[in-house]
């Protein structure tokens, strides 16, 4: 049974891959394909369960492509942090099809509802594969094909924005996977290898010998993968894609797709590099600027947004920011929160833009302002706009507050106590730009005037999903002791 | 079983306001019973779990070491929660007439209830993790009712509120961090937490206790966070005056004094010389707030100043750090509890029964609102600190602190401001009974006394301010044991 | 000089690639960008296999029975590159068909124009 | 058994309850009842001394505001007592028939008689504590007396008078602190007996707190200017009980001070004298410059004062021998608060038919009014220190009390103190002789015996009792001694029983006082100060634009600091705001950075500036639309914009405006270039490179 159950890591990307995204264009039916894909997503999010178990029980596990082992085969290796991720990669995936399924045609043209979720478990697929491998190069190669799943979302909805983003997206997109794939160039020439243990192993051996050639290309992977994960001073493709995909798509692109990048630059820094040499050279320092001063304007910025999506994009780039804030610290604690808070991050933002998309969709507007008194018409879906705010802004409990804490704790233990202020002040910003559209909605006399009490609310059936991601947003919060320990004991430190 | 009873006080609250935010399970018609019931009920609670709880830990969720939350009744948290519990009680007699006028009774007395129930929290909590909790969410519970008129400067200021709110929250989790970092324990023990003082980096602990304090501060107003306070005068006037007496700024106090005697202790402040770079402030604040008052025309405002400057009477108590100091700070907490709700809830009637804000509008209103204004000057003889009040009693404490602290500053700015509180309370006093209004006439009289629902919580506090002053022993012995738990 | 001499492969590499770079960065013209991403991507190509390549070894294709394996230059390099190619065609395919979507809703593929016309 | 100290306590703050609601029913039981219970509190005074004259009383009651009530009666608190129960009756007597006309009676009685609880609270309390309490709800009692006219000029009289007398209360509250802080105990004896061990310095801050407290109240130099208007604001018996009565809780607390708590110390007795002979010199002149009949007995008030000030510095400064000294103290404020009592109710009568107190109306008005010009007088004489009147008996004991210092110490400052001594007594001739000529002696065509007959019997009553008591105690001056005597002591100094009043020396003394104020009176006064003309006198008030203490330095002094201190502190109030406010304004700037600064529209407006006639109005922001067509049509129409723009550069003077518009228009251009793919991809160029620099070079 255990053989069986090593071998869905492998067997979902396969799923999603053959059946989701090749086999289901030839059905004709639409809704037969929509149908298959939202099947398919839910056994992958299944099979990702047992995984997690599984791990939870007996421990990490390494799948090997055909019974090659490195470093001739190429290797998914499965343990807490990669199970924990793909989990809510699915979990979000499957919630994001679900809320699709009733609401995607308003945003699309019929004709693309099909090609839509296609391209999602294509995505999912190549997300999937860049959190489980081992392989620099197969890494790559999923990341490549995660951008193109990508832009397919966002040009999904055939406006000329939506191209106009698209193209930006790509563009920078590819900038980057050049630069990732210069460093792969590098260190190939450094190791010989392209599993990352090996490569390690090689690098260990090696390393002062060719420390400059190792610093180059660690610098290119951290600024390539940086792009593709909108690292503040190279997020500016991020805020017109997010703002102009479908509402579903830019929870997906803010939800998942900037985090995959993530734990592979997590991966090449530790798997490959090894923490001493990360630690040695300054790219953790570089991280915590780039991490901290993206926590702050991004906040700044989205502070000065008009449009709601727009805002809550912006406010993507700031939480991104957190995340390379944790890995900036370069101690565990600090390593442990970014990958708790992309999980925690996943959910949040996921919800946001579901309930961001839902106010667009029933109201038709699109501007902060227009949204006054929308807690009258659509109580139930402010209210889950407000728990997932209240989680960025930082209330105790949720996931947000956890994150920061725990962030603060390792920059104390870094001994740098100044980035506990950057910390602060950035959620004090969050409260700002979040608030009052949360006090706009639910308050205030001329905005409630001539609105009816859940006159526009969707039914309670197509606010589940939402509903549950929320629901599991709190449910990691409060069960932080143990997520917490569980991603410890699978870190790659 | 003893455990549920211990934390239904926490509970009753939340359940009641939901049911009574849906019209489906309480009919219009019994909503105000309903939310008598509710409150006495919750007060027979409060009783129960104070005297049978002894001294009872109770975990509700164990995250991890830090995100415990849990409860735990000791002595100050009984004071503050019997406060809480009797002052309620009134405040919602008090609502119930008030509030016809206000109308959206119903979102109001949800909200009301609720931050009942959060103010249980923070009265019991054992750590200081779960009254930051409770802290947070005491901001947002009371926030609707700030806003309850919904008009435009209410929204502002309501922002200005939640704003200030929150940068305190800021400050306190910067605090909280440093703390848990050092200490990897927040569980309130009299005294301070043991072994925090061994701690070698002073100036860490240095900060974390500054910015925790100030964090604090912003709820208790002290300078310079404290411009939400009169803002949030736009509030209808139970709320201000829950807000004043107990809800929002004592809960500040609350936490100051736990923070201050049970994380880091007394011993410990005075080696860090924490309470140095504090004073300045809490003087700042006693005579900034009273001198500001002295310009206010309105009513409420004046009211709302005055409470700033008395805050800082309490809080230059708790920083004190002796015996005598903690004490007077306590007195004074549930002294201006019971001063303040009066003052507003006279303020609130005169709005009530006539319309008028202002105090250049008030002349010669004495003769017809005679008990409410005899109320109110029981009241501001009280906060003047004029025995034989209560008043006076809290102040004698302070000011005996002062001495066992060496700082007869201290007793002059308490003097100076007292005489300030005098200059800004009694015009309205006199200009109730001693001047004339603009068409008045001999025996012309007309009963202006508010209905007996607002009427009966006046008298009955302005009873309570002297008898309090006659007999304070009831309380100083009440309070004996919390100085004895923390010194 | 030297290193110049023994790894101009190399160089070129890099030259191509800031070349594609600033073609990429200074042209307006979406063709043009195209084109300068290209290039860009083969100069990795090239670097990538110039890695790969051993002057004087064979390229691991075995014609007349089978020699040392230090004979053969690494076929690792190439074989990725392939995939590499792949993934950049597929890119620029996706690219064009999105410069064909552009020119159709703007009327230009001249991004400064097409900025110009920002209505937000 | 209730206990008698709790009794006189309780029975007049039941009667001020009572009385306003009774009042509302029925005024003359209200009378009835507010004069049959001060005069059962009196019955109840005068039952204490057979245990008074055997030794003190106490009593106490526990747990009473955390310290207990503790009462205590020696001889000088039933001196004080005596007087004040004999005061409040006959004031209450007065009252009925005085306050009629008022407004608002119910609560006049009510404040009366919680004045009375609380003054009488005063003079039981031993508890200092205690003390304070009575003495600020004295001072808020009498505050409603003060402004019971509820005008303009008792209101500023009343909040003259309260302010006063908080920051007296909060000075005095100061003292007990610092007391209690030094000793530990609040009971008077025992601070007094802890003081012992005090440093002096710490001794004379006490004191100084304490007599500032008091002396406030107690009208001493310079805290004394509330005192002429409150007096002449508030209604007559209420003048006459706050000058007969109130002016003495201060003077009492004095005593308890400098004698009590301080032990007699020598310094601050000097320091009290001194103010004494001050109080004397400048109450006798104003009192002398004033028109306002109230005005003039109140600035006597102040100076009688002085010379009860001077008693009390004399006991200091006298140390053991100075029970003649204290004698005489006490003797003078039994005495002053008679004649001032029926000084104060003969000018309510006055003013209670005229409705006026100046003197240049009234002069002439009691020429025929026999029984008001006896009653008058006698008080008249009485204050004037004429042999068989009361004021002769304390002023010689005080005289006395002087000489004995000058012997004592030696000291010309003592001769100095005679001459001035001197100088009070022949003032208070001169303002007494100028108040009683005017009213009494000149004649006035106006008043010709028309009001005849207002003045009831029940509001003679108190008069005639005054007078009968004046005389009694000018010619049996040991009949009051040996009362105060019985008990042999009071406060540790011996009382000595059987003086001789009637000696030569003091009865030439008092002669020359005589003959020199009746000397000032006619040169100065009536030269000065007087102005006759077609028959009509006209007095004059030469003082009336001088430098006030009050009027020129306290209250600009105080009103400056604060304005000053609002100044301030309202900077304060706004700083966070305005600091958060320009981080808000730095930090838009900084947020809007990446938002492109759309110039289209700033330039499409600045087009209509230029000519707004020939655009079209649709081309504002609408003209992009998917096809080719319209993009060549929005350059067209870009190119004409130009084209107008040129042409308008010919023809309109191109102001700063424009010129502004332009530059906004090239940094917006800039600025959609720097924000498009381009500057993405420079920007991630420049991140490469900053990162490589800081890897390799730092």
């Amino acid at each position: 049974m255990s053989r069986i159950i090593e071998l869905f890591p492998f067997i979902t990307i396969l799923l999603l891959l053959i059946f989701g995204a090749f086999l289901t264009p030839l059905i004709k039916k639409k809704s037969s394909i929509v149908r298959t894909n939202i099947a398919i997503n839910i056994i992958t999010m299944m099979m990702n369960l047992v995984t997690l178990v599984y791990v939870n029980n007996y421990g990490t596990f390494i799948f090997k492509f055909g019974h090659y082992g490195s470093p001739f085969g190429i290797i998914f290796h499965i343990g807490p942090v990669e199970v924990a991720i793909a989990m809510m990669f699915s979990f979000v995936i499957t919630m994001v099809s679900w809320y699709s399924f009733y609401s995607i045609e308003k945003e699309i043209e019929e004709k693309r509802v099909g090609f839509y979720y296609i391209l999602n478990s294509l995505l999912l697929a190549s997300l999937l594969g860049i959190v489980y491998t081992y392989d620099v190069f197969n890494g790559y190669v999923f990341l490549e094909l995660s951008t193109l799943a990508a832009c397919g979302i966002i040009i999904v909805k055939d406006k000329k924005e939506n191209i106009k983003a698209a193209i930006k997206y790509l563009m920078l997109s590819t900038l980057g996977s050049g630069l990732v794939l210069m460093g792969i160039a590098f260190i190939y020439s450094i190791s010989g290898h392209l599993s990352m243990e090996y490569i390690h192993e090689a690098i260990v051996a090696s390393s002062l010998a060719k420390e400059n050639l190792l610093l180059i290309s660690i610098v290119l992977f951290s600024i390539g993968l940086g792009i593709k994960s909108a690292m503040f001073p190279m997020h500016v493709w991020l805020p017109d894609a997010h703002t102009t995909a479908p509402s579903p798509s830019s929870a997906i692109l803010s939800g998942l797709v900037i985090k995959a990048p993530v734990i592979f630059l997590i991966k090449i820094y530790y798997v490959v590099y090894g923490f001493e040499f990360v630690n040695s050279s300054r790219i953790l320092q570089l991280m915590l600027i780039f991490g901290g001063t993206g926590m702050i304007m991004g906040s700044l910025f989205a502070r000065r947004q008009k449009y709601l999506k727009r805002l809550i994009a912006y406010s993507s780039v700031a939480q991104m920011g957190y995340i390379f804030f944790g890995i900036g610290l370069g101690n565990e604690l600090g390593l442990i929160m970014a990958i708790y808070h992309i999980l925690a991050h996943g959910l949040t933002k996921s919800s946001l833009f579901l309930s961001a998309g839902s106010f667009i969709e029933q109201t038709g507007f699109k501007k902060i302002e227009d949204f006054k008194g929308i807690g009258k018409e659509m109580p139930v879906t402010l209210g889950i706009f407000t728990l997932s705010a209240l989680s960025l802004i930082g209330i105790p409990v949720l996931p947000g507050f956890i994150s920061k804490w725990n962030l603060a704790l390792a920059s104390i233990d870094s001994g740098m106590i100044y980035l506990l202020i950057v910390i602060l002040l950035s959620s004090l910003l969050n409260a700002v730009y979040y608030f009052p559209i949360i006090i706009n909605g639910y308050f205030g006399e001329d905005n409630l005037d001539g609105k009816v009490f859940k006159s526009k609310s969707k039914p309670i059936k197509e606010l589940i999903p939402v509903i549950l991601l929320t629901l599991a947003m709190i449910a990691i919060g409060f069960m932080s002791g143990p997520v917490i320990e569980f991603i410890r004991s699978g870190i790659y430190m | 079983m003893k455990n549920i009873l211990v934390i239904l006080p926490l509970i009753l609250p939340i359940i009641s306001a939901v049911a009574i935010s849906s019209s489906k399970i309480i009919k219009d018609k019994y909503l105000k019973l309903f939310v008598a019931a509710v409150v006495f009920l919750n007060f027979a609670f409060i009783v129960n779990a104070n005297i049978f709880s002894d001294l009872e830990i109770i975990h509700v969720i164990t995250v991890n070491e830090f995100l415990d939350i849990y409860f735990h009744i000791d002595q100050l948290g009984k004071l503050f929660s019997y406060m809480a519990g009797f002052l309620w009680i009134l405040t919602s007699f008090y609502s119930f007439e008030y509030m016809k006028h206000e109308g959206k009774e119903r979102r109001y007395y949800v909200f009301f209830i609720l931050t009942f129930a959060m103010i249980m929290g923070i009265s019991y909590s054992g750590n200081l993790f779960t009254l930051y909790i409770y802290y947070e969410l005491l901001t947002l519970s009371t926030f609707p009712l700030v806003i309850h008129a919904d008009s435009k400067e209410a929204l502002q200021s309501g922002k200005k509120y939640i704003i200030y709110s929150f940068v305190g929250a800021t400050f306190i989790i910067f605090g909280m961090m440093i703390l848990f970092s050092i200490s990897g324990n927040m569980n309130f023990i009299g005294g301070g937490i043991k072994g925090i003082g061994e701690y070698s980096d002073k100036t860490l602990l240095l900060i974390s206790f500054l910015s925790m304090f100030l964090g604090f501060g912003v709820k208790a107003a002290m300078v310079p966070f404290h411009s939400w306070l009169p803002a949030a005068m736009v509030a209808p006037t139970p709320v201000s005056a829950l807000l004043h007496a107990v809800a929002v700024v004592k809960s500040g106090i609350f936490a100051l004094t736990r923070m201050t005697y049970y994380i880091y202790g007394p011993m410990l402040i005075k080696e860090l010389n924490g309470d140095d770079y504090l004073i300045p402030l809490v003087i700042a604040t006693i005579v900034m707030g009273s001198i500001i008052a002295l310009h206010q025309d309105h009513l409420k405002k004046r009211l709302a100043y005055s409470t700033i400057s008395q805050l800082g009477y309490i809080i230059l108590g708790i920083l004190m750090l002796n015996p005598n100091g903690l004490a007077g700070a306590l007195m004074h907490m549930i002294n201006h509890a019971f001063i303040k709700i009066t003052l507003f809830f006279v303020v609130g009637s005169i709005t009530y029964m006539t319309g008028k804000k202002y105090i250049h509008e008030i002349n010669g209103l004495g003769k017809h609102m005679n008990k409410s204004f005899i109320a109110f000057f029981i009241a501001s003889v009280s906060l003047v600190g004029i025995p034989p009040t209560n008043g006076f009693v809290s102040k004698w404490m302070l000011g005996l602190g002062a001495m066992e602290a060496n700082q007869v500053l201290y007793i002059v700015i308490l003097l100076f401001s007292a005489f300030l509180t005098a200059a800004y309370l009694f015009p309205v006093v006199i200009a109730g009974f001693f001047r004339r209004g603009d068409d008045e006439k001999e025996g012309d009289r007309k009963e202006l006394d508010p209905p007996r629902l607002m009427m009966v919580p006046i008298i009955m506090l302005s009873v309570i301010i002297i008898l309090l002053g006659l007999f304070p022993n009831l309380v100083i012995n009440f309070i004996d044991v919390i100085i004895v738990d923390v010194f | 000089m030297l290193m110049v001499q023994n790894s101009y492969i190399e160089v070129g590499a890099i030259i191509l690639f800031g070349i594609g770079f600033m073609i990429l960065l200074l042209n307006n013209n979406m063709i043009k960008k195209i084109i300068g991403m290209n290039i860009m991507d083969t100069s990795i190509f090239l670097l990538f296999i110039s890695i790969g390549y051993i002057h004087g070894k064979e390229a691991p294709i075995i014609v007349d029975g089978e020699i040392n394996a230090m004979g053969y230059v690494n076929p690792i390099p190439s074989g990725l590159m392939l995939t590499g190619i792949v993934v950049a065609v597929s890119v620029t395919g996706l690219m064009l068909a999105l410069t064909i979507k552009l020119y159709e809703k703007y009327g230009t593929i001249e991004l400064d124009e097409i900025m110009n016309m920002r209505s937000d | 058994m209730i206990n008698k100290l709790v009794l006189i306590l309780t029975i007049p703050f039941l009667t001020a309850g009572l009385s306003y609601y009774v009042g509302k029913k029925s005024e003359r039981i209200r009378d009835l009842l507010n004069v049959i219970s001060t005069s059962l509190v009196f019955i109840l005074i005068i039952m204490l001394y057979p245990e008074v004259s055997k030794g003190t009383i106490e009593y106490s009651i526990h747990n009473i505001m955390g310290t207990g009530l503790h009462l205590k009666v020696d001889m000088l608190r039933y001196a004080m007592l005596f007087i004040s129960g004999l005061a409040w009756f006959l004031a209450t007597m007065f009252s009925t028939q005085y306050i009629t006309r008022y407004r608002h009676r119910n609560r006049y009685y009510m404040f009366f008689m919680l004045t009375y609880a609380f003054t009488l609270g005063v003079f039981m309390s031993d508890n200092i504590l205690n003390l304070f309490t009575f003495f600020e709800g004295m001072s808020l009692a009498s505050y409603a007396l003060v402004i019971h006219d509820e005008d303009e000029f008792s209101h500023d009289a009343g909040i003259s008078y309260l302010s006063m007398a908080l920051a007296g209360g909060l000075i005095l509250l100061m003292g007990i602190f610092l007391a209690f802080d030094y000793t530990n105990t609040l009971e008077i004896s025992g601070i007094a007996k802890g003081m012992e061990n005090v440093s002096l310095a710490k001794q004379y801050i006490l004191g100084t707190l304490f007599i500032i407290g008091f002396g406030i109240k107690a009208s001493m130099f310079p805290l004394h200017t509330w005192l002429p208007q409150t007096y002449a604001a508030a209604p007559a018996p209420a003048t006459a009980i706050l000058s007969a009565i109130l002016l003495k809780t201060g003077l009492f607390g004095v005593i308890i001070t400098i004698l009590e708590i301080l032990n007699g110390n020598v310094v601050m007795s000097y320091v009290v004298f001194g103010i004494g002979l001050i109080n004397i010199l400048l109450g006798g002149f104003f009192a002398i410059m004033q028109r306002n009949i109230k005005r003039i007995i109140a600035y006597s008030s102040m100076s009688q004062t002085g010379f009860i000030l001077l008693g009390i510095g004399l006991v200091g400064i006298l140390g053991n021998h100075g029970g003649i000294a204290l004698l005489g103290t006490i003797m003078y404020m039994i005495n002053h608060a008679f004649f001032k009592l029926l000084l104060f109710f003969s000018a309510g009568a006055i003013y209670m038919i005229l409705k006026e107190m100046s003197l240049n109306v009234i002069w002439g008005f009691g020429k025929h009014k026999k029984k008001l010009k006896m009653f008058f007088l006698i008080g008249v004489l009485g204050i004037m220190g004429v042999p068989g009147f009361n004021g002769y008996t304390s002023k010689t004991l005080i005289h006395e009390a002087i000489i004995e210092a000058q012997h004592l110490t030696h000291s010309n400052f003592f001769n100095i103190a005679e001459m001035i001594f001197y100088i009070g007594g022949a003032m208070t001739v001169a303002y007494m002789l100028k108040l009683f000529v005017a009213i009494f002696i000149d004649e006035n065509k106006n008043y010709y015996g028309q009001y005849k007959n207002r003045l009831k019997k029940r509001a003679q009553l108190p008069l005639m009792i005054l007078s009968v008591i004046i005389v009694f105690i000018g010619i049996f001056p040991n009949s009051i001694v040996r009362v105060l005597g019985s008990s042999g002591k009071i406060l540790s100094y011996n009382i000595p029983v059987d003086i001789k009043f009637f000696t030569y020396e003091a009865l030439i003394s008092s002669v020359i006082i005589l003959l020199f104020g009746g000397f000032i009176y006619l040169f100065i006064v009536r030269r000065v100060l007087i102005i006759k003309k077609d028959d009509q006198l006209i007095f004059l008030n030469p003082s009336y634009n001088w430098f006030g203490l009050e009027k020129d330095l306290y209250y600009p002094l105080f009103t400056s600091a604060f304005k000053g201190f609002s100044i301030f502190f309202k900077f304060m109030d706004v700083l966070l705001i305005n600091i958060v406010n320009i981080i808000i304004k730095i930090s838009t700037f900084i947020g809007n950075i990446d938002k492109v600064i759309l110039p289209k529209l700033e330039w499409d407006k600045m087009i209509v500036v230029v000519d707004s006639k020939k655009m079209n109005t649709d081309i504002n922001g609408k003209i992009i639309k998917t096809s080719t067509l319209a993009k060549e049509k929005y350059i067209s129409e870009k190119e004409n914009i130009k084209n107008k723009l040129v042409e308008g550069k010919e023809k309109i003077i191109e102001t700063n405006e424009v010129k502004n518009q332009r530059l906004k228009h090239i940094v917006g251009n800039y600025n959609i270039k720097l924000s498009s793919i381009t500057f993405s991809v420079f920007l991630m160029g420049f991140v490469i490179v900053i990162s490589y620099l800081f890897i390799f070079t730092i």
